[in-house]
């Protein structure tokens, strides 16, 4: 029996909204979620069709982690929320140095969003998918009213296998280790920021979303036991510096002028007063590794594409007050705290 | 609050506004509080609006005065 | 970015330093008070004490539009946005300063009022063209740089004939608040607040030029000098500030000639004074009701004027129990020195004002500047 | 160094309510996370607040499973947002046949909701996943602005094991199969109605809402090759029986009358003109196993308190068109048909 | 339930349908017309045809007030509820019914339409008095039945003074179509369309009572048995027809005694007539435009005439090209007569409104029996 | 869309309106259309509104005659 059978008209994907009844677990919903999602995902686990994804755990530890996508707008220069949110988990799991195998995805629908923006970023997440290697073996849809929602909501979730022997985290950072990024910091918040009505200006950033699994498994075969990996989304470098100094109880000194940063991106953040430090990355990450594992670290960063701009910016140091200082470019020394308040809301 | 960049003008546009970049950023302000601003021009923008000209040679004196005192030889700049 | 960069440059700077430590080398102590909040932020964020010696102190003044707006005006701010149909437009940074009961304008919209930042007086006037049926008014604080944008707002209101649009005006003049530092007890009378220079308002004077800032060196006898705001500035202005004191000059200098002149932009003046009087006294925190220290609009625009179209509380508030922001905007008072700095006062949880701009002496020093306090403590 | 140090002043829980900075991955919602969901939540994974959690895998296969929450409203009798959030999924993975262990959870908070009101839905959850015996290990939160959310949507995922033999799913149910079902249908849905502005009556009934892993663990002990199980949640009995025929290319003969349902069920769905085997569940499951395997897993349902009125409701029959049929009451025979638009939004 | 679960006894049914295949037993068949959508329901819903011998067959009318809405006035529905301002409330049966390009008021409502379901007219008030700022209109369509709970509405909304209420009415007038169907070529000229009997309407005679289908009986000669909803109710209104049919009688009969008299509710009655005129004519999907077949407000409460307030397209729309709804609501055609039926037209994607509410023909017969196509396919 | 329910009245609310009873679950509606209700009475509800009072006589002796006819001796009901 043929889905013909079952469904008399497709979905019109071309004119169509999401109504209601896409979300009431009746024939529309079962309808969108075969011919937009199953057919987008498609996986021999998803396509059993059942409520939940049986695998054989793969051998080795394993790791979960969960992101909620709420980004606005939706379509931004370099990405959208469908790639986002597959690049968003795909990078907190690789960020435990782990292999990212399966991810899962719930999404909550806005009535009235239009069927043809919902099969654009859908398509978006299959291929960000493909291109990561993983498979999007369950998910769910729900439907809110209008004004109930903004358009789509994306939550995923990701699992993954660690390589035996490596164990990031974010309390092992210890005095004396070095501090590294792949690249340049800023990019998504100012690209994502440029697209907002009341801030637009134009630039040619371009988000740097990316699912950085490649990168980190060349950064755990050259250092197995590299300390912390974590990714500088919200609240930028300094709030995710802040919080491995918390977890790991030690101080940070960074060197401004080590920080990679593009032109375009400072020349945004002068013109809004904001700091680059504290603006969203989604292909960018933080590692911190023993002093002396960070020359064949920052090599094998650098052979990847996403690392080619890798960059030692600094050092753990002990500090009971978790303090990460900074040696400003201009010679003196400051803190680089917490983000407090919002740098703006909404960018991932 | 104070906030002000140094911008230069890279197109007149009407309504009496005009493109300007920083660093290769485009963004839009209002000249409606300077008089006879060129393309080419650097102006001050606040809040989206230009307060005056940049005065390139100013400037120029300026970073001149500032590499001087460094070495001890610099003269003070005129009373205002 | 041209005329910023080269305005940050380590090399030359540490230059300058060499220069102010080899002429302040002279024993006895250097008291100058940055007024902007700009100059705050930039010698904090750039660690400039790290490039001063011991002998020269810099002092916070009060030239943060945001830290000296009186806990009233908030309320009275809130008070506005709650009403039903406003739409309460304003600048970033007065968002978060809390009114009475911690409540602040970003928690009057979470919870429920319509509260919007703008970048651009012009955003506001587009966001009122877009919403005809809805009460758009401009929360408008700011120096005489920021005042102009709202007249031009106000004048081009008038020309399109929109009558939901409103400025509630909070503009304030900074040579009053010169004059009151001035005439302030411990800088007249106790002798507490030693001051030897200012450093002066670099856009300010853009608008309003050197010139309104004679009278501290006339009356006073302090020298002043109108400094810019990158870090390369402000070293300039302070090693031009220790010359005259050196010397024993009482003059006012300018740094920042590539934009200020001693007359500033006329246009910009002449539109100010078509739009808006003089109010007779104006409350700032810290320094009080100062005399000719605020503006209003003229009563031709009183369509225009919020605090004629809306009931506002119009209530003086003390400030927050504890909160020493009034002594901190006065410069006779270190964030440190408050009880609360950094243990019941921080960035998320503000008591005051001053902990909530990036200019404010308390953030500024907790944001940038608190690693000294503890370097203090163990040394 | 203790949170004091880091967070100056306790999150007001007693009045406070969610704003843009709880969701900008700074340090109010670092203090929101760790003084609310920590708090609740706790357990070893969550505590190393890493952004994933990692685990040594169980034997067995794997199940994992995700769905969203966006009931409205958010307290409802006999239950809330939170403890159904928990029970969907330990449920999905329950419906494998498997052990339920861990759970992620993704909060996506609208402005302005109250605090006290998020403390009470996120205790209910962390109560829920005890009594569940699994663990939230790690979660998200972002938060959008009032008017673009709806208070509090949740999107758990989790993950369970499988014991070996069982492998219930969607696909197996056979001509001459036996269909239970574990209780009463249509609770929950009632319950949900009952609270709605525009229906509101007054009834006794109850969300039906629980954890079900522990009905299914005797279930497959006594008759491990259960060929299906499945919640029937959204669109009830109806939808799920037809999703299950449509999956196995099977036909279903139902009896009504032996169709489990509370005469106060029935009632409300008279007085609003509602099917009642369309109405949702939140704690009932559906098995099918072969004939000769109907008494004994009969007989382990009704042994657990969640299936004291079990009962055996029809067979599976050949059926080219996949027709799910029932003999009346009344003596006729009609077909039950998918769910076609909605009966009532937003019940899960 | 009491009065309910009685009449859904399946013993009786068995008895009931013992003596219906006794006494149908005559060689001939028995066409006859449920009239109302809630009978046709019921026969679906319970399986009735599975208790009726071969050469009893039940006929579809056209007693469903959804159903037999023209399109146009979906259309005039929808541009009401597009207005700015307007909230559209009206009754869940009506929201899924496609209009001009299969646009319904669910897809308005997904497209930003401010759409409501409500259960009640007192609903549509309630929000009218929330809401002073907005438009409520009610979207008021039915038979009889649901006529006098307008009413009360209108009466209510006049009495609270509420300006911002007001009703979009499509009420019409059961007898008018049982004479459409009664003076159809169909069933007057060309005989295509068997009748013998008609099993009346329950509810609307709850209202007007049952001498109102007088008519029938004596113009037609056709027996009516005024029937309840309750699948037993059904039953025995069908031995009843047999019965007249085998004795050659054609008179009104009251099944339904337990809620139906002669008279009817005179109160409602009487408000009624207070409040609406009937139209001249009025165009019913299937049947055309009947004389005197329609309800409007009458002039007094112009005020509270949706038609009066907004301007709305009002233009006759042919069915959806293929779909033969009409032809089934005067019972020319049955479900699966149409090429449609079940392949393009399902409930999910209806092409007409016989495929929307439950109590459409289509629909019943889709949703709950189209498993007797297949039977009969193969054996 | 004429659905309508057998509904026992249980309390007589101000406004014209009571609290009836289907089954266990109770519901408010208005009796603004018909006269003379009391509490025990059922009355058939229909979009919120009580459209009549329902006659239990009635309904007992359609009840009997339903038993009779099945088993072949029930007479007709009366011409309405
Ligand atoms: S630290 Fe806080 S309380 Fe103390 S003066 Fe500064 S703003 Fe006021
Ligand atoms: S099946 Fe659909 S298209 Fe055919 S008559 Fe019925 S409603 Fe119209
Ligand atoms: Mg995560
Ligand atoms: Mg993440
Ligand atoms: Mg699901
Ligand atoms: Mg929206
Ligand atoms: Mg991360
Ligand atoms: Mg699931
Ligand atoms: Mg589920
Ligand atoms: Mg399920
Ligand atoms: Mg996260
Ligand atoms: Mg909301």
């Amino acid at each position: 029996m043929t889905d013909r059978r079952l469904f008399t008209r497709k979905l019109d994907l071309a004119r169509g909204a999401v109504d209601m009844s896409h979300g009431s677990g009746g024939k529309a919903m079962a309808q969108l979620v075969r011919e937009l999602f199953a057919a987008a995902f498609a996986n021999p686990l998803l396509d059993q069709g059942n409520d939940q994804a049986a695998f054989d755990p793969p051998a080795g530890r394993m790791v979960v982690t969960t992101d909620g996508f709420v980004v606005s707008p939706l379509f931004f220069p370099g990405g959208d929320i469908g790639s986002l949110a597959v690049h968003g988990t795909v990078n907190d799991v690789a960020m435990a140095g782990a292999v990212p195998l399966y991810l899962t995805a719930g999404f909550i629908l806005e009535e009235g969003f239009p069927l043809a923006d919902l099969k654009r970023l859908v398509e978006s997440m299959a291929h960000a998918a493909r291109e990561a290697g993983v498979s999007i073996v369950t998910g769910d849809t729900k439907v809110v009213e209008r004004g109930k929602g903004d358009g789509v909501f994306i939550t995923t979730t990701g699992i993954g296998v660690v390589p035996p022997g490596v164990a990031p985290s974010g309390e092992r950072a210890r005095p004396g280790d070095a501090i590294l990024v792949s690249g340049t910091m800023g990019d998504h918040g100012v690209a994502i920021m440029s697209t907002r009505e009341n801030l637009s200006f134009e630039t040619d950033i371009r988000s740097d979303s990316a699912a950085l699994h490649g990168l980190v498994a060349g950064m755990v075969a050259a250092v197995p036991d590299v300390h912390v990996l974590r990714d500088p989304t919200r609240g930028g470098l300094a709030t995710t510096l802040n919080e491995i100094a918390h977890q790991s109880g030690v101080g940070m000194l960074l060197r401004e002028a080590a920080i990679p940063l593009k032109a375009e991106v400072a020349a945004a953040c002068e013109l809004l007063g904001l700091d680059p430090l504290y603006v969203a990355n989604e292909g960018k990450l933080i590692a911190i590794c023993a002093a002396e594992d960070a020359e064949p670290l920052l090599a094998a960063m650098r052979a990847h594409p996403l690392g080619a701009e890798a960059a030692f910016i600094g050092t753990v140091v002990e500090d009971s007050h978790r303090f990460v200082q900074m040696e400003t470019r201009f010679g003196g020394k400051r803190i680089v705290d917490w983000l407090s308040g919002e740098q703006l809301p909404r960018i991932c | 609050m104070c906030l002000a960049v140094p911008a230069r003008v890279i197109e007149l546009l009407d309504d009496d506004r005009a493109t300007v970049s920083l660093g290769g950023v485009k963004v839009a302000c209002s000249l409606a509080l300077v008089e006879g601003v060129a393309v080419g021009d650097y102006v001050i923008v606040h809040v989206g609006y230009a307060l005056s000209k940049l005065d390139p040679e100013e400037a120029e004196r300026t970073l001149a005065l500032l590499a001087e005192t460094g070495t001890g030889t610099g003269a003070l700049p005129p009373a205002a | 970015m041209k005329y910023v960069d080269e305005f940050r440059d380590a090399a030359l700077a540490r230059g300058i330093a060499a220069a102010i430590a080899r002429e302040a080398a002279t024993g006895r102590p250097y008291h100058l008070m940055e007024f902007c909040g700009g100059h705050t932020h930039a010698v904090s964020r750039y660690g400039i004490p790290d490039l001063l010696p011991d002998n020269v102190r810099m002092i916070h003044g009060p030239g943060c539009p945001v830290c000296v707006l009186p806990v009233g005006r908030i309320d009275d701010a809130i008070a506005i946005a709650r009403q039903p149909g406003v739409i309460l437009c304003t600048y970033g940074d007065v968002l978060r300063v809390p009114g009475s009961g911690r409540v602040s304008l970003l928690k009057a919209k979470a919870g429920g009022a319509d509260v919007r930042m703008v970048l651009s007086t012009m955003d506001a006037l587009r966001i009122a063209e877009e919403n005809p049926d809805r009460e758009v008014v401009f929360f408008a604080i700011g120096f005489e740089t920021t005042t102009p944008p709202t007249a031009v707002a106000v004048h081009a209101a008038r020309a399109k004939g929109l009558r939901n649009f409103s400025v509630f005006c909070n503009h304030v003049l900074t040579p009053a608040a010169i004059r009151g530092i001035m005439d302030s007890p411990e800088v007249r009378d106790l002798g507490t607040l030693a001051l030897d220079g200012v450093v002066g308002p670099a856009h300010v004077s853009v608008v309003i030029g050197s010139r309104p800032y004679e009278f501290v060196a006339e009356t006073y006898g302090k020298p002043v000098v109108i400094a810019g705001f990158e870090p390369l500035d402000v070293l300039q202005a302070i090693l031009m500030l220790i010359r005259q004191v050196n010397e024993g000059r009482a003059v006012v200098e300018n740094q920042f000639t590539r934009a200020v002149t001693p007359e500033g932009n006329w246009k910009a003046q002449r539109l100010v004074a078509d739009t808006f009087d003089v109010r007779s006294g104006f409350e700032w925190r810290g320094l009080g009701s100062l005399p000719d220290s605020g503006l209003r609009l003229k009563e031709e625009f009183a369509t225009f004027d919020a605090e004629r179209r809306f009931a506002v509380p119009g209530r003086a508030v003390p400030d927050h129990k504890g909160c020493e922001c009034g002594d901190i905007l006065r410069g006779v008072k270190k964030p440190s020195d408050c009880k609360l700095f950094g243990t019941v006062c921080t960035p998320e949880n503000p008591m005051g004002s001053c902990m909530v701009s990036a200019e404010g002496g308390c953030a500024a020093h907790y944001t940038y500047g608190r690693f000294r306090d503890h370097r203090l403590a163990v040394s």
